[in-house]
């Protein structure tokens, strides 16, 4: 056939369920038709990802929000659009073993997160702050992957872990743990996750740039549309059972960007919020935070 | 003690420092058909204070047995008896054994060798400073207490290790060719003075050499072994009181006994060395 | 005289390689071809470096890592050499045993590491019991190494004088495989060092381990490295102090 | 009947295997925590019902595999060589081990990115970073065993008119070869471990991502299967040296 | 050739194989007082087609020597030159060594050793098989050919030691001590071996030992050395041709040569032992 235009993408990691899309779309053949060949590359964390974008590994990445402030860092790479809006796919959960009941008693207690300066550092402290507790009245834990997070929940030594909807679920599954609450509410203009391209692509390949963003908005609108065979698409790539993705379907999916576009709200919130997080030192100015002129993206 | 007696005799055990019983010993080879008998069926009563050596070709089983006299190798066959108790191992408060290659440790030096030899035969801290001057000045070693045994030549190492084994104050010393890298001129007088501690002493010495002047000079019986298998051969009788005297070797009984020996060895080796070139040479051929 | 002569040129080609060393990184971060993220200049590191030490904030992370590896590297050692020993006593336990041990060495362990935060928690004793199995692998394996290259001769002489097990192994055996064993304790240094860096960038409260992570997730490279110089000169210095045990051992 | 030497060592393995699976397998049905301990039982199944039937999971095997044998032949030949040349001499020992040390002790996976930087994300990358963990231990024995050798056997070398390289082969690397293959044990789990490494810090469908997904299961036995069969890979490449090994070491008897 | 000449003579040095001139070893201590000058100003040449012996007391530098010669070590001070060219380094085409120990590789058999030492000397491998088997032959121990070293007597490793230096077939053969461990008939038949190569093949062979019969038996010269520092004292001439007969031994010249050798050495040692003894005791009671 004719040749198709080769992108490196990468996932900050390798199991969420809203990335999971770069798979469904090339189970229904939706990069092909649009002549694209993409190659997934997944990390173990943002802070990884974007080194990949400094050595110039990769073209495009799928990230969290607060990993928006890496660009004033001096990292080559900018956000082009949102691919999740409200953390509604995000919650924290207790270990069974915990005793903790109701999120108010979770003040000055150990909260596992996955590495510092990433969306779930950020969640916690948020949850924090709106508590009136400040941003550290928990005591956040950094902890890397799930199992380890759950092992620690399990030996006792965190009360609570920040995580994904679907793992939270696998955990009550399991009758290891239980959600306590969802972020969606807490957090209502955000960006959940984002969607970064390298400088060379948005300045030399504008337009593989477009064709890669109407093509994910494209397969964004299929898995809404085809819960049935999206459902088959993730578990398959994420190695869980269907349903256990099939619950948490609906507020991933909710929370999806359909269109990509950068709500101003949003982006005050992450804006401030990198100084939280001790990413940069001071809050960098909103317009460096993206490029925009490639969102909104009508997904025909 | 009945003396003159013929190879294979018994010494009444009460009297015998090390009685030897039809000791067999066989290395296993590679294959079975490359195991070598390096020993077969030796038996002799060693009686206390005495100084036998043991003389015999190349190859004949001369460290193999002492060996399994120190207790260090267990014999395929046969059985040890020192003072009366049958050897299991070694025995350290009664045997000293002096290696036939010097086993001086290399990371230490000489005076640390001594002290750790002290150290193994559980002598009292207190002797060990003048034990090794003494040992070392006897044989002319002081000088190169601190050296390292690689710095010295390989006769001097074989002096210090000599030095060693007798510092070590047992009743009996084994020694295994303990003079070979020395000049005939060391030998004598370390000889004389093997002697001279016998006559005091009262030890009981069995010594390995290579050569005939030296095992008339200095034993009060050599045996005699023959190779292939290792077997005793005869047994020598020196009569002649310790110490003895430089001049013992200008008699013409010491001349007599080392022609004995000589007549003794000369054939077995000589033939030994011929029937091999030929039946080599003969095998070369086809 | 002619070893000061070799000892001196010897420290001079060890100053040449580390001044090439930090040139071709100068070089390299002036031209500008590698982005300061991924490496920092020289200078940067330097004043951040700085800025660490007269922080003093280095200690504690210092001394939670540093007594977590000294712990870690005393448990290898021990136990390494300890089970090298029993297993050296006779020839078919080597057989047995040696390429087991070298069979569980080869598992990746790294990918067990939940478990040790599930038995030990997230304290230092779980780097210390991750770092301690990695480190004793080494130890045991270069001991039994050593242990089984020991002249039998010199073996034959000791026991030849009633020396004690003990006196044997402290004279004979340990002397005599000293550098293979030293080998196995330099690289179980290492290993271990690494797996407490590693561990603690996995999970943990405090440690350098921690601190580089850190670093590195805020994308602070400058910070990163100066915390890696820490890293290097400390375990330099472990190295000197064990090539000085050595030359002392094999004094000549 | 009489067993061979072989076939009791041969068979006491099995034996210790056999029971260290057999208590796992209890511990692992009576009291372990089933999303972090898998029953061996399991694991094989999970091998043969998950890994097996997933042929992106075969292709990461087959693929880490070859990058396993060459970052390891790398390795040797790397560490062998740059520990032969500072052993060679007393000078070398003194003047360059230190900086061999000095080398080790830069904690590698803080380079990675840099190795990403130079090699990609490819099979090279990968290669490179596990021949950086696998050199050190071997060229680190290989100098340690070059310093037990006795000094008569050089100098009858060098009186008979050998080469430098005859040296290394008949003198050098016969008297340590029980070092060398330590190292070189060493070096392969540490090869390993740095292909592991780099695997799981950029993966594309390599085991790095498969170890990943499975991993954020809430089930071990595909992940435990898969830590298996990359300890196998290991185990069987060690046996492998070990074979020559033994050929080298007959004259011990 | 002129004969009969004072200690430090220079023959010719068209005709000298070996010439040895001004020669000094000292060697390190680790305090500069403990170096040990091992060889002061030693000066000699061999003439070619000789059988001379190094004879001297235990550590007068008779190995050092003999390094020094084979160019394994190199000198303080002095040269050495070998067929009129200077050596710096060994010279494996002209000069074979034989260690005073083994040098058999412990993890080669001996075919093997044989074979590695060849290889080593670059000979071609179609000779291989047949010079080991000969080689083997001569000193009688073909029959250990696929043995270990450690499988042999001390004895046994120290000829096949000697039949792989005379196998690599050079024009100057270095030995030192060859016959230590060997018992007095093998050497005269080893010994008699070596005359006859001597007059077959017109070798020059340098040989170091301790045993004076040896010693006039085998050579054409005897270098006498004197210890502390090592140097040369004289040089005994033994004007006898090669093959020699063990008849020979027999002669009255032969006993008067022996007995010249054994006066030049025996003060010397006797004194040197005595000097030490009495100074450390000297030392001791202080
Ligand atoms: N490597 C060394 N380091 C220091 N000193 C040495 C070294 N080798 C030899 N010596 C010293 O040099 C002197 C001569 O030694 P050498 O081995 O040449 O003696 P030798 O005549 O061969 O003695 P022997 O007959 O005992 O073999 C001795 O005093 C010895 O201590
Ligand atoms: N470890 C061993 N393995 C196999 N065979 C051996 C071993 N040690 C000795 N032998 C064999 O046993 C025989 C006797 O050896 P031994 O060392 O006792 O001789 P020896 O009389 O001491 O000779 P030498 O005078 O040469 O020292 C020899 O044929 C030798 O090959
Ligand atoms: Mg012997
Ligand atoms: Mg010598």
């Amino acid at each position: 056939g004719q040749s198709r235009t080769k992108l490196r993408v990468g996932k900050a990691i390798a199991a969420q369920m809203s990335f999971a899309g770069l798979e469904v779309g090339q189970a229904a053949e939706i990069w092909k038709e649009a002549g694209l060949d993409i190659e997934i590359v997944s990390f173990t964390g943002d802070a990884r990802m974007q080194q990949a974008f400094a050595a110039g590994s990769i073209d495009i990445g799928l990230g969290s929000g607060p990993a928006m402030g890496y660009a004033s860092k001096g990292v080559p790479a900018h956000a082009v659009a949102s691919l999740a809006n409200r953390p509604d796919n995000f919650v924290i959960a207790v270990g069974e073993k915990s005793g903790v009941k109701t999120i108010d008693e979770m003040k000055g207690k150990r909260i596992g997160v996955t590495t510092l300066g990433s969306l779930t550092e950020w969640l916690a402290r948020t949850t924090s702050a709106r508590r009136g507790w400040g941003p550290t009245g928990m005591e956040i834990v950094s902890m890397g992957e799930t199992r380890s997070r759950l092992a620690a929940l399990e030996a006792g030594e965190l009360s609570a872990i920040v995580t994904s909807a679907v793992q939270a679920f696998q955990m009550e599954a399991d009758k290891k743990g239980r959600v306590l609450v969802s972020f969606g509410a807490d957090v209502p203009h955000f960006h959940t996750n984002i969607i970064f391209a390298h400088d060379d692509l948005i300045a030399k390949r504008p337009d593989d740039l477009k064709r890669f963003l109407s093509a994910w908005f494209k397969t964004a609108k299929y898995m809404r549309e085809n819960k049935a065979d999206s459902v088959k698409a993730i578990a398959r790539t994420m190695r869980l059972p269907e349903e256990a993705i099939s619950r948490s379907y609906e507020l991933e999916l909710g929370s999806m960007s359909m269109d990509g576009a950068f709500d101003p709200e949003a982006l005050k919130v992450i804006q401030s919020s990198l100084k939280e997080l001790g990413i940069t030192e001071t809050p960098p100015p909103i317009e460096k935070l993206y490029t925009p002129g490639f969102a909104p993206v009508s997904s025909s | 003690m009945n003396k003159m007696t013929p190879a294979g005799q018994i010494v009444s055990s009460q009297t015998a420092a090390i009685s030897i019983q039809n000791v067999r010993q066989q290395y296993p080879g590679r294959h079975s058909s490359a195991a070598v008998l390096a020993l077969d069926d030796i038996s002799l009563d060693i009686p206390r204070g005495e100084f036998v050596c043991l003389l015999g070709p190349s190859g004949c089983g001369k460290s193999t047995l002492l060996n399994i006299v120190g207790g260090l190798i267990k014999p395929t066959a046969g059985k040890v008896q020192v003072s009366g108790r049958t050897i299991d191992g070694p025995s350290p408060r009664d045997i000293a054994f002096i290696f036939q290659e010097s086993t001086l440790l290399p990371w230490y030096t000489i005076r640390e060798n001594f002290h750790v030899s002290f150290k193994f035969s559980r002598i009292a801290r207190s002797e060990w400073q003048s034990r090794t001057e003494e040992a070392l000045a006897a044989v002319g070693m002081s000088r190169f207490i601190d050296h390292y045994p690689e710095q010295l030549s390989v006769g001097m190492r074989q002096r210090v290790n000599l030095a060693r084994g007798i510092a070590l104050g047992t009743d009996i010393i084994l020694m295994d060719e303990p003079f070979a890298a020395l000049d005939e001129q060391t030998r004598m007088v370390l000889g004389e003075d093997l002697s001279e501690l016998l006559a005091k002493t009262g030890k009981t010495i069995v010594f390995v050499t290579h050569s005939l002047a030296e095992a008339v000079f200095l034993s009060d019986r050599v045996y005699v072994m023959a190779a292939r298998p290792g077997r005793l051969k005869t047994i020598v009788e020196i009569d002649e009181p310790h110490p003895r005297s430089p001049d013992f070797m200008l008699t013409t009984r010491f001349g007599d006994l080392r022609n004995q020996l000589y007549g003794l060895l000369r054939d077995e080796v000589r033939e030994g060395l011929q029937i091999e070139r030929k039946s080599s040479a003969a095998a070369g051929r086809t | 005289m002619i070893g000061d002569a070799s000892n001196l040129s010897s420290r001079a080609i060890q100053l040449g390689f580390l001044a090439l060393l930090v040139g071709a990184w100068q070089l390299l971060s002036s031209l500008g071809t590698i982005s300061p993220l991924l490496l920092p200049s020289p200078d940067s590191v330097r004043i951040a470096f700085v800025k660490l030490v007269e922080s003093g904030q280095f200690w504690s992370s210092l001394r939670v890592t540093g007594s977590t590896v000294l712990q870690a590297w005393a448990i290898a050692m021990i136990a390494g050499s300890a089970a090298a020993y029993a297993i050296t006593r006779s020839r078919f336990l080597v057989a047995v045993f040696e390429p087991v041990i070298a069979g569980i060495f080869a598992i990746p362990l790294t990918l067990l590491f939940p478990l040790y935060i599930l038995f030990l928690g997230i304290g230092p004793s779980s780097k210390v019991a991750y770092a301690a199995t990695y480190g004793f692998f080494p130890v045991a394996l270069n001991a039994i190494a050593g242990f089984s290259a020991v002249k039998e001769h010199y073996l034959r002489a000791a026991h030849s004088m009633g020396a004690s097990a003990f006196a044997t192994f402290r004279h004979v055996m340990l002397p005599a495989s000293f550098p293979i064993i030293l080998t196995g304790i330099r690289i179980s240094f290492f290993i271990t060092f690494a797996s407490v860096l590693g561990g603690e960038t996995l999970s943990s409260v405090t440690g350098i381990g921690k601190r580089i992570a850190l670093a590195a997730e805020l994308m602070e490279p400058a910070e990163m490295f100066a915390w890696i110089v820490f890293v290097i000169v400390f375990s330099v210095a472990t190295n000197m102090v064990l090539s000085m045990l050595e030359s002392r051992a094999s004094a000549q | 009947m009489r067993m061979t030497t072989g076939a009791r060592i041969f068979w006491t393995r099995c034996a210790m295997l056999l029971a260290a699976l057999l208590c796992w397998e209890v511990y692992a049905r009576l009291w372990a925590d089933t999303r972090f301990v898998s029953p061996p039982s399991l694991v094989l199944h999970a091998a043969i019902f998950e890994l097996f039937r997933e042929p992106g999971v075969i292709d990461a095997l087959v693929t880490s595999l070859w990058i396993l044998f060459v970052a390891y032949a790398l390795a040797i030949l790397f560490g062998v060589a740059i520990g032969l040349a500072v052993g060679w001499s007393s000078f070398g020992r003194k003047a360059f081990f230190p900086v061999v040390l000095l080398l080790y002790g830069i904690p590698q996976v803080i380079l990675l990115p840099l190795f990403v930087l130079i090699f990609g994300i490819g099979p090279a990358c990968k290669i490179a970073f596990g021949l950086s963990h696998g050199f050190f231990p071997i060229a680190v024995n290989v100098i340690s065993g070059m310093k037990n050798i006795n000094i008569l056997y050089l100098r009858s070398g060098h009186s008979l008119g050998a080469s430098s390289f005859d040296i290394a082969r008949y003198i050098y690397l016969p008297n340590m070869l029980q070092s060398l293959f330590t190292g070189l044990r060493l070096g392969m789990t540490l090869t390993l471990l740095g292909v592991v490494l780099a695997e799981l810090y950029v993966s594309t469908q390599g085991i790095g991502y498969w170890t990943k997904l499975y991993a954020e299961t809430h089930d071990p036995a595909p992940l435990f299967a898969l830590i298996a069969i990359l300890a196998l890979m290991a185990v069987i490449l060690n046996e492998l040296v070990r074979a020559i090994e033994r050929r080298g070491l007959r004259w011990r008897g």
